[in-house]
């Protein structure tokens, strides 16, 4: 039970406003935590910032003891951790198999699906997200839950060891959200090390055993979701200052 | 990226995969239209037919390559160029200086000038590939008006041939037969490769990356090679219709090899004939020029006292159809005209 | 040298008071709508031919400024149909507006080269308002030029006051920063566009009469090379702002005139230097340089 | 029922579409194919109607339909075949044969220069249309593609409108294949340049003899591209510091190449600087829309010099009404006027101006020379053979022969045509090709200066006018 992400004092500016401040965290092998705060809190800039879509300010981050700090975002994937966005991205003209093949024709994808086939392997994988019967559809005629779960196909295409869910539940219906709770469990349970954010913290709660708060860019408290959602500062956070909690 | 196994295996399945092909109605329209294009020099010895007439055929050929390459680059990989005509007027010009001031036999040159091309590709695509969308259209054109100034002026004819350029260069072929057929196989070869090339994993990426590049980034492809890789690609089958334009002319000069009209003609052609399907070059490249060529046939036409030369308006005309194609049918012709031919045969046969 | 100094001066800031005028529309229209109107140089060598038969015309015969009253007119028409007929249907398809809009570039300039005076360059001085020049340090400054600059200071102002106090165009900027936000506050995007790129073609329309009467009509291919400096300008400023617009017109105008007047063989090399300077500043700052979004 | 009916329309409509099809495919393959271009009366002016395609001499032009250079180009030979068709054809063998004129497209003024399309035209013409000689060619770089297919098919073609010297160059050096090229029209850049010089050296010398040695300064301002090399190269030559003549040397002060896409601001910049550099004659070597630009700006700023110089465009009749008179004192050279340049040359021009109603460019001239030039090898030879009957006897209209028996020659509406038996280019200097100087006076009138003998024998020429200096310039240079 290694150390597998290590966030040292990041701090990310964008002109004069700071989003990510001076945040330190650690993940350790296998484990299954969530990232929540208020909407602005800076969450997905943390993870713009892991997957290397952003450069930070100043800190360090590294990756199975590799300094990934600054790194493009296809080197980061190619060392092991993918990423879904808040907003879904999809290629809206290629089939959900397409959608799928191109993350499994990535360098960890690769080493995968040589044994089985890009094409078999790829399937697998829409299978196991539950769409294997809309391979051959483009996404844009797609639901939003479903668009979701592509999203999550298209990140373990790539063979991660640790998946960054930025919000996988934002406007999905309840079952649709008990799907994607499913597949993520399965997945935590194949292995992967997952990390996920929320803003709402009751869905996050009965998911992850740990939970790490943040709020206007920085760390506010870690550890198992009640004790933090009992914790005063992350109350504060979300319901406003001065708000007693009876 | 390529995996011999997987194409040995394709080869080997080649025969039922062509068989399984020809079946469908696209392959069976396809092998209709090489048919004809095939037997078309033997339908007539007379030389209006073949110098005029054929070399028209020859015309569109090489423009159906050029097309294909801009959507390639354009349409598969999402990389708008408007300027491929720096690929197509380098080619050209590297051809004519070789034959002309090196001696060096046709086709050695016509290598050497499309690996140039390619050179270019990678020179130009390595620092534009970093714009997006409008910008990089725009970046392609600063460029190729670049270069077209630099060939134009005079004080550096010296160098660069100046305005009137490189001529009196040989043939592609001794008639224009041969030279057809030289360029029905080129264009043919180019056609199935980057259809090929389309169809394959690798167009996938392509593809991905056109539609969303910062997923095919988070996909974890390195979507700044493969943008290379598609600008390298495209130049090279750019420069092969470059190099065969340069002698089909004879000549080569700075605003017929390097204009802006060239590019728009590349974009024009294939988006005719519809965007990211690759053969739709090829059906905007012939309706292109045997549109032109069908107006200055037509000539004046008299209606009563009205006497409407078509050869003279041939390029308002153009310009009305072309705004009207692009209008009423946004991704070409060519995909919504199979669509309807397939849907009347099968109406046909009863299915 | 003081004479030289001059000269480049003032024909930087000629040029830049044409460019700020064409760009700006040019700009604007890429700003709100994120259309890339390559008809935008044509709609300029339109405005100068109709003028220019107008005043061929013999009902216009000491009518000559209902000329320019319908030229402004009919541009502005065109640039309306061009919105309403061409570019609205296919919005959603960057290069199929390209394409339409450099298909009506490609008419209006075969249009205009088949009429009887097509083929040939003009003059439109009927139309000068301001005859003779004026010598400021041994240099003449001629009067319909200082006029044009002034004119063309003056509509700059009168466009960013329209902008930013008027109803239409507080909704033309809502439309330009949040095109969903501004549609649920009950603006009809479509309809700012329609009036964006109308404002643009009038914009143009309004560059060739104060400067074509000046310079000259150089036949119906001219407003490509118009529409390319615009590009300049805009790539330049950053597309969608106006201050960018102006301010890089006048960069691009000065440089121009400054390749002009002081380097050796410039004049050969003066318009490569707007294109030399799309390259240079895409490369290193693509949004330009007083954008502050980079669009997409 | 319903599917029966659904069939029924589908098969009509891919009937439908079959028989349009096969239509279209008649009409692109099969007319164009099997029967080539039918030449009948209509193609010959001034010919009687119902002659035969094999009594008809085919002539091809080439040009760009619908603009000046080559509607000239057209106009020329269509003029020249009218007049022999109405005076009875030729005959040769006792065959009455008339002229046809045939027309294509080549797109060649163009600013996009596509070449293929000249190439195409060409090719209309000699596999098509079957023509048996060609005339036209105005663009250097495009006609250079498509002479290819006159040389290819061993087609007399004299081109009417290029000025470069690499086109006879060719001749000399590659006799074999470029022997059936010719030109007719303008003389070549070089003598372009020395008939230039000559004119400017005569013109200095007299000017600073009357304004006691005012010219002290030229400028040149130029389009920088490959026509205009060698007349820049000579000019840098004379007016430099290393020139032959001494009086002549170190007038250069300003020298500006231009690129051809300029605009009147920048025109505006260019002509202060010659302003700036104390210019006292100011040679433009322009042969698009520049010249109408720094007219403009010398009409407004009445600038201290003289414009002397080639403006291709100003040597239309209507650049007066295009300037709106701007072009007042402009002096230019042109190959053709309303003056004796030859017996022929004032009919011609009235002609012309009768037929078409409007003066002629130098390609309508030039054209109408050459078919007149190939019309009288074919009746002194009587044949049609191209090589070596025809050539031959075109290569015999060399200077001395033409100066020892001038009447054993065609007339030339563009000066004695001789044509150098070597290059078959036209010979430059009086009598035979030489341009004319002409300034734009006052009420629109295009007067013929005198060239005080350097470039002309004054006294032979009618209509000879009087140079009218602006009398700005006359105040700063009296004073």
């Amino acid at each position: 039970m290694g150390v597998i992400l290590e966030v040292k004092n990041l701090t990310k500016k964008f002109g004069g406003l700071t989003a990510v401040n001076d945040f330190s965290f650690e993940i350790k092998r296998g484990e299954f935590i969530g990232l929540i705060g208020p909407n602005g809190a800076g969450k997905t800039t943390v993870f713009n910032l892991i997957s290397g879509f952003e450069k930070p300010s100043s800190g360090r981050i590294r990756f199975n003891g590799i300094d990934i700090t600054g790194m493009k975002p296809y080197k980061i994937v190619n060392l092991g951790i993918a990423r879904t966005f808040q907003l879904v991205r999809s290629f809206k003209y290629l089939s959900l198999l397409d959608n799928i093949t191109v993350s499994c024709l990535s360098k960890r994808g690769k080493e995968v699906s040589k044994k089985t086939g890009t094409d078999n392997y790829a399937s697998s994988i829409l299978a196991s997200v539950g769409l294997i019967d809309k391979a051959r559809i483009p996404p844009i005629i797609l639901p939003h839950g479903d668009l979701r779960k592509l999203q999550i196909g298209k990140a373990v295409g790539t063979n991660p060891e640790l998946l960054l869910l930025d919000e996988p539940f934002s406007g999905l219906s309840f079952e649709e959200q008990l799907g994607i709770t499913d597949l993520i469990k399965k997945l935590h349970a194949d292995g992967v090390t997952i990390f996920i954010t929320g803003h709402v913290l009751r869905e996050l709660m009965t998911l992850v055993p740990r939970v790490i708060a943040m709020h206007q860019g920085k760390f506010i408290a870690d550890g198992p979701p009640v004790q933090v959602a009992n914790n005063k500062i992350v109350l504060e956070a979300y319901l406003g200052r001065g708000v007693k909690i009876a | 990226m390529l995996n011999l196994k997987i194409v040995k295996e394709k080869m080997n399945e080649f025969p039922s995969y062509l068989k399984s092909w020809v079946k469908t109605f696209t392959g069976s329209l396809t092998i209709f239209c090489l048919l004809i294009l095939f037997v078309m020099p033997f339908l007539s010895a007379n030389q209006s037919f073949t110098h005029v007439f054929l070399r028209q055929f020859s015309l569109a050929m090489i423009f159906a390559i050029f097309a294909a390459s801009w959507d390639l680059l354009t349409g598969i990989s999402g990389q708008i160029s408007f300027g491929h005509a720096i690929f197509f007027g380098i080619s050209g010009y590297i051809c004519a200086y070789l034959i002309k001031y090196q001696s060096f036999p046709i086709w050695i040159s016509i290598i050497i000038s499309t690996v140039v091309a390619v050179f270019f590709g990678l020179a130009i695509g390595f620092p534009l590939l970093r714009l997006k969308g409008p910008y990089l259209a725009l970046g392609t054109l600063a460029m190729s008006l670049i270069l077209l100034k630099l060939f134009l002026m005079g004080s550096l004819a010296d160098w660069l041939f100046g305005s009137e350029g490189i001529s009196a260069l040989p043939g592609l072929a001794a008639t224009p037969v041969i030279e057809y057929f030289i360029l029905f196989i080129f264009m043919i070869l180019t056609f199935v490769i980057l259809i090929q090339i389309s169809k394959s994993k690798f167009g996938t990426i392509l593809k991905s990356i056109r539609d969303d590049e910062v997923g095919s980034d988070a996909s974890g492809i390195n979507t700044t090679k493969y943008k290379i890789y598609a600008f390298m690609l495209s130049s090279f089958f750019a420069g092969l219709a470059g190099g065969f334009y340069a002698l089909y002319i004879g000549a080569v000069n700075p605003t017929g090899n390097f204009g802006t009209v060239l590019s728009f003609f590349a974009i024009l052609m294939a988006s005719l004939g519809g965007l990211a399907t690759i053969s739709g070059a090829a059906l905007g490249a012939f309706f292109f020029i045997f549109l032109e060529y069908a107006l200055i046939e037509i000539g004046v036409v008299e209606i009563g006292n009205l006497a409407i030369d078509f050869g003279l308006y041939k390029f308002a005309i153009f310009a009305v159809i072309l705004i009207v194609i692009i209008r009423f049918a946004e991704h070409g012709i060519l995909k919504p005209l199979l669509e309807r031919l397939k849907d009347l045969w099968d109406l046909l046969l009863g299915r | 040298m003081i004479v030289d100094i001059m000269n480049m001066l003032f024909n930087g800031t000629l040029t830049g008071a044409v460019y700020a005028l064409i760009a700006m529309g040019y700009s604007l229209v890429y700003g709100v709508g994120g259309i890339m109107n390559l008809s935008h140089g044509a709609y300029f060598m339109l405005t100068g031919y109709l003028l220019l038969w107008m005043l061929q015309t013999p009902f216009f015969i000491g009518l000559e400024w209902l000329t320019v009253v319908f030229a402004l007119i009919i541009i502005t028409v065109i640039g309306g149909l061009t919105f309403l007929l061409l570019v609205k249907p296919l919005q959603d398809s960057h290069v199929a507006v390209v394409i339409v809009t450099f298909g009506l570039a490609f008419l209006l300039e075969q249009v205009v080269l088949i009429s009887p005076s097509g083929t040939e360059v003009w003059s439109i001085g009927q139309l000068r308002l301001f005859q003779g020049y004026t010598m400021v340090f041994g240099y003449p400054i001629v009067h319909q030029y200082v006029f044009l600059i002034v004119m063309s200071i003056v509509i700059v102002l009168l466009f960013a006051l329209f902008i930013n106090k008027s109803k239409l165009g507080k909704s033309i900027r809502a439309v330009s920063q949040d095109r969903e936000a501004a549609g649920l506050m009950g603006i009809n995007a479509s309809r700012i566009l329609l009036y964006t790129v109308m404002i643009s073609a009038l914009l143009a329309g309004l560059a060739a009469f104060l400067y074509l009467p000046g310079a000259s009509l150089d036949g119906p291919s001219m407003g490509w090379g118009y529409l390319l400096n615009s590009f300049a300008v805009v790539i330049l400023g950053g597309m969608g702002s106006l201050i960018g617009s102006v301010a890089g017109a006048f960069i691009v105008g000065y440089t121009i005139s400054f390749t002009n007047v002081f380097v050796p063989y410039g004049p050969s090399w003066a318009h490569l230097v707007p294109i030399i300077i799309i390259i240079v500043i895409l490369l290193i700052r693509p949004q330009g340089l007083f954008g502050k979004k980079e669009l997409r | 029922m319903e599917k029966l009916a659904k069939r029924i329309i589908a098969i009509v409509i891919i009937a439908g579409l079959g028989v349009g099809g096969g239509l279209g495919a008649w009409f692109l393959f099969l007319a164009p194919g099997a029967g080539e271009y039918s030449w009948s009366s209509k193609d010959c002016p001034g010919a009687p109607s119902g002659i035969s395609s094999d009594q008809i001499i085919k002539f091809g032009i080439t040009g760009d339909v619908g603009e000046i250079t080559g509607d000239g180009a057209w106009e020329g030979c269509y003029l020249a075949a009218k007049e022999i068709n109405e005076a009875g054809g030729i005959k040769i063998n006792d065959t009455t044969y008339y002229i046809g004129v045939t027309r294509e497209d080549s797109d060649e003024a163009n600013p996009n220069l596509v070449t293929s399309r000249g190439i195409a035209a060409a090719e209309r013409l000699v596999y098509n249309k079957k023509v048996q000689f060609g005339i036209g060619g105005f663009r250097s770089e495009a006609l250079l593609a498509y002479q290819e297919v006159f040389m290819d098919n061993e087609i007399i073609f004299i081109n009417t409108g290029a000025a470069t010297d690499v086109f006879c160059e060719n001749v000399r050096s590659w006799y074999t294949r470029y022997k059936y090229f010719w030109r007719s029209m303008p003389i070549n850049s070089s003598s372009l340049g020395e008939q230039i010089f000559n004119y400017l050296f005569r013109l200095i010398y007299v000017l600073n003899a009357t304004y006691s040695g005012e010219i002290a300064n030229v400028g040149i301002i130029y389009e920088d591209l490959t026509w205009t090399e060698d007349l820049v190269t000579g000019i840098e030559y004379y007016f430099g510091p290393y020139g032959p003549l001494p009086a002549y040397r170190n007038m250069l002060t300003a020298n500006i190449p231009y690129d051809v896409t300029l605009t009147a601001a920048d025109m505006l910049t260019h002509v202060n600087t010659l302003m700036a550099a104390d210019c006292d004659i100011v040679i433009p070597i322009i042969s698009a829309q520049g010249g109408l630009m720094l007219m403009q700006h010398y009409a407004t700023l009445q600038p201290n010099f003289l414009v002397v110089g080639i403006d291709v465009q100003s040597q239309l009749d209507t650049f007066w009404t295009q300037t709106n008179g701007d072009c007042i004192y402009e002096i230019q050279m042109q190959s053709i006027h309303v003056t004796n340049k030859t017996p022929t040359t004032i009919p011609f021009w009235n002609a012309f101006r009768a037929e078409w109603g409007h003066d002629p460019l130098y390609t309508a001239s030039g054209s109408y020379d050459a078919l007149n030039f190939i019309v009288w090898a074919i009746n002194e030879t009587q044949s049609l053979q191209a090589y070596p009957t025809l050539t031959q006897k075109m290569e015999t209209a060399t200077k001395a022969n033409i100066l020892a028996n001038p009447e054993l020659f065609p007339s030339s509406v563009g000066g004695l045509g001789a044509y150098w038996p070597t290059t078959h280019d036209l010979v430059a200097g009086y009598p035979f090709g030489f341009t004319l100087f002409c300034q734009w006076q006052a009420n629109a009138t295009k007067v013929i200066m005198p060239s005080y003998n350097s470039v002309y024998i004054d006294s032979q020429l009618s209509n000879i006018g009087t140079l009218i200096l602006p009398p700005w310039l006359i105040t700063d240079w009296t004073t």
